[in-house]
Formats: C-alpha cells, structure tokens, sequence
C-alpha cells in the first residue's frame, strides 16, 4: 500500500512537500514506515529520529501496523508556547 | 475551553471567562515573542500546528489539570501564524478556589502544553535567515 | 508600580503595562472575592488600609521581588472599600525573561503582600453579621 | 506625654474610635505603649497581643522609644489579598 505522511516544520523545508508517500508492505508497523521514510527520503533521515509519528491522530508507537489509508504525520520536536 | 487561533489573543475575554464565585484565585499566564533568543535578535516568529492532534493534546493537558486540581474553570490559546515581538502566542487562564492551586494549575498546564502538543515556531532571524525550532540535538 | 484604589482594577491595563520585549513569560494573579469562606457563606467584603505603611510594605515587597528574580517589569494593586462576590480584591502583574521565574516571582509577590501588607477585611456575611479577619487565634 | 494610636479594623470596632490616646513617660518604649494601651482600654488587650504596631511609618520593635508627636498605629493580624 501506499502511505501518505503529512509533514511539519523543517520536515517540510527539508522535502520542499507537506505531504509525501512511501510504499509500504500490507502490515506494516510504524517502525517500518520510519525506516521507509528515511530511504525514500534521505534529507528527513537525521530529524526523523528525533521525531514522532502519528497516526490517525494519536502519538503512534513502533509496533503499531499501520492502518490502510490511515492518516500519518511526521511531527519534529515541538517548540509551541 | 482550548483553542487555536491566528487572530490576536483576546486574554482579558479569556480571564473573564474563568472566573467563578467560588473560585478566589485566577492565574493567567501569556507567552510572548522575545525580541533575543539567546544572543540573537528576533524579528517574528511563525508558528505552526497539526491541528486536530494540537486540539487533541490540549484537551488531555486541560483534562489531566482538572484531575489533580480543583480547577473553577480553565482555558487555554494557542496563536498560529506570524507574530511579531511582544505579541501573545499563549495564553492559559485557570481558576481554583485557592490561589496556590491556581497557581500549580497553571503552571502545570503551560508545562505541558510545551512539551506535548504539536505547534512548531521558526525563528525569523535579524540577518534575514530562519530557523524552525526542534529542542535537542540538531538534525 | 503599586497602588491601592478604591475602584474596580483594571487588571488588563496592568498586565499591558508590565509586558516587555525582552520578557518571554507574564503571569497575572487576580484575587477575588468568594461566595463561601469554609461552609459560610459571604455577601460582601470590606477592605481597610493603613495607606502609607501598606504602600511602603508593597514597593518593598516589589523590590525584594526584583532583587530575587529577573523581573521586567511587575505591578500590584490592591482594591479598599466595599467589594461583591467575584470581584477583584488584588491584581499582580510580572514579566520575567522566561516563564518560570514569572511564576516564582509573581507567587512571591502575592505570598508577601498578604503576609506583610496592613490590610484589613471584614466578612459581611449572609445572616446579616460581620467579622474582621484577623488571622490566628480568636481575641 | 499622650501618645495617639490610630486603630484599625476590629481594634476600631472593639473601641468604637479610629484613634485612641494615652499618656507615657517620656522615653516609654512600644513595650511601655503596649501596656498602657491594654490598661486605658482593656477591650483591646486580647487583641493587642497579636498585633502589630507601628511608629512613624515601620513596624517597631518592643524596645523602641516612641518619640514625641510620632504617628502610631496599631496593626491587628493582617488579612489583605
């Protein structure tokens, strides 16, 4: 399947998209979408392992299966306040 | 009450909506855009949010305040967008009946909303550059 | 700033004067008057002070404040005569470079003044009857 | 020499004046002040052991010596806030 990762912040600047896509085997984790990530996607590789991901708007753990057309965010250390 | 917003801060009507007859203390904490960070000069900062999951966040830090104090009421604002020096990018006004609760509240719940919801500012820096703000080791 | 008044305090107008460019963080404690002290319940307070000595105690509970913590800028106002349920008995007002310190510092501000400040309340309570408060035990 | 003490709060109302005056020897001290006081106005005496006063504007130790014509003030418990 194919996922969509919504991006923030310097994620963003650093793909120059808010949003890219990645293929990723039918139940796959989160782990495994990080590492899809940073493949696909070098630039993201050293800020994607200070970030979260979210899926289906809930702070995701690594072992989570991703669901079908779920929706994912790449979220970098916040600094809200 | 928690809310997002790219208009201004309205903390008075914020105030105004928390206080309670019961309630003898009110704390209101504002965040404002520093014109230094560190020994840099600040010209604006922009800020960001996910939205859904910010909202979300904000819900459980207001749910998880109401549980450890007996807050009157609470309400919490976070600004989106670009901000110039000295504008309110936060704002979280809390009741209780006590003032050292009201306090703590507050307190507590501006702590977490730093820690825990997704909004990102980026430095829009004197010289022209910018930096988004991610703490801890740089990427 | 410090100043007692006999109007209504205008709690807005002082958290704008205390905000500074360099200052990141300002809280606000607004004291206000309740419906219930402990199972009675009160219709009105009157505030007394002895003017002079209450606003010396204020300016020095300001400048131990400032020698402690690095306040931007801080204000206090204290309300005298008759106030209703829910109105503003006591405003303080502190920005500090960052949020923390202007939560110490207004806390500090607030605990001294109730502590050190000749200033007098009067219980009016529902049955008709009054009460100075005085605290400790009964004369 | 009379020595005028302004009253406050339930100290007003236990007297019914907001000033009360009572004669001292020259160079009584506040502790001398403390006892006249209780003796002219028993009312006060319980009171006046929990409170405060205050010469010329400060709060004034026991052994201070009110000096003539000073301002003095007698400060129950306070209870501002």
């Amino acid at each position: 399947m194919q996922c969509r990762v919504k991006l923030f912040a310097r994620a963003r600047d650093l793909t120059g998209a808010d949003e890219v896509s990645v293929a990723l085997p039918d139940a796959a984790t989160v782990a495994d979408l990080r590492r899809a990530l940073a493949s696909a996607y070098p630039a993201l590789a050293g800020l994607l392992k200070r970030s979260a991901l979210a899926v289906n708007n809930e702070f995701a753990d690594e072992t989570l299966k991703v669901p079908p057309a779920a929706e994912v965010a790449l979220l970098p250390p916040v600094s809200g306040g | 009450m928690i809310r997002l917003t790219h208009d201004p801060i309205d903390y008075s009507a914020l105030t105004e909506q928390v206080r309670r007859p019961h309630c003898g203390g009110v704390v209101l904490f504002l965040g404002t855009v520093r014109d230094l960070t560190g020994d840099r000069v600040t010209v604006a900062l922009d800020y960001e949010a996910y939205p859904a999951l910010a909202e979300k966040k904000m819900a459980e830090t207001e749910a998880d305040t109401r549980a450890r104090w007996p807050v009157g009421e609470m309400a919490m604002v976070h600004r989106l967008g670009r901000l110039d020096i000295g504008e309110v990018s936060v704002a979280v006004a809390v009741s209780c009946p006590h003032r050292a609760e009201a306090f703590e509240a507050c307190r507590y719940a501006i702590d977490r909303l730093k820690e825990l919801v997704p909004i990102w500012k980026k430095e829009n820096w004197a010289d022209g550059s910018t930096d988004w703000v991610h703490p801890g080791s740089p990427s």
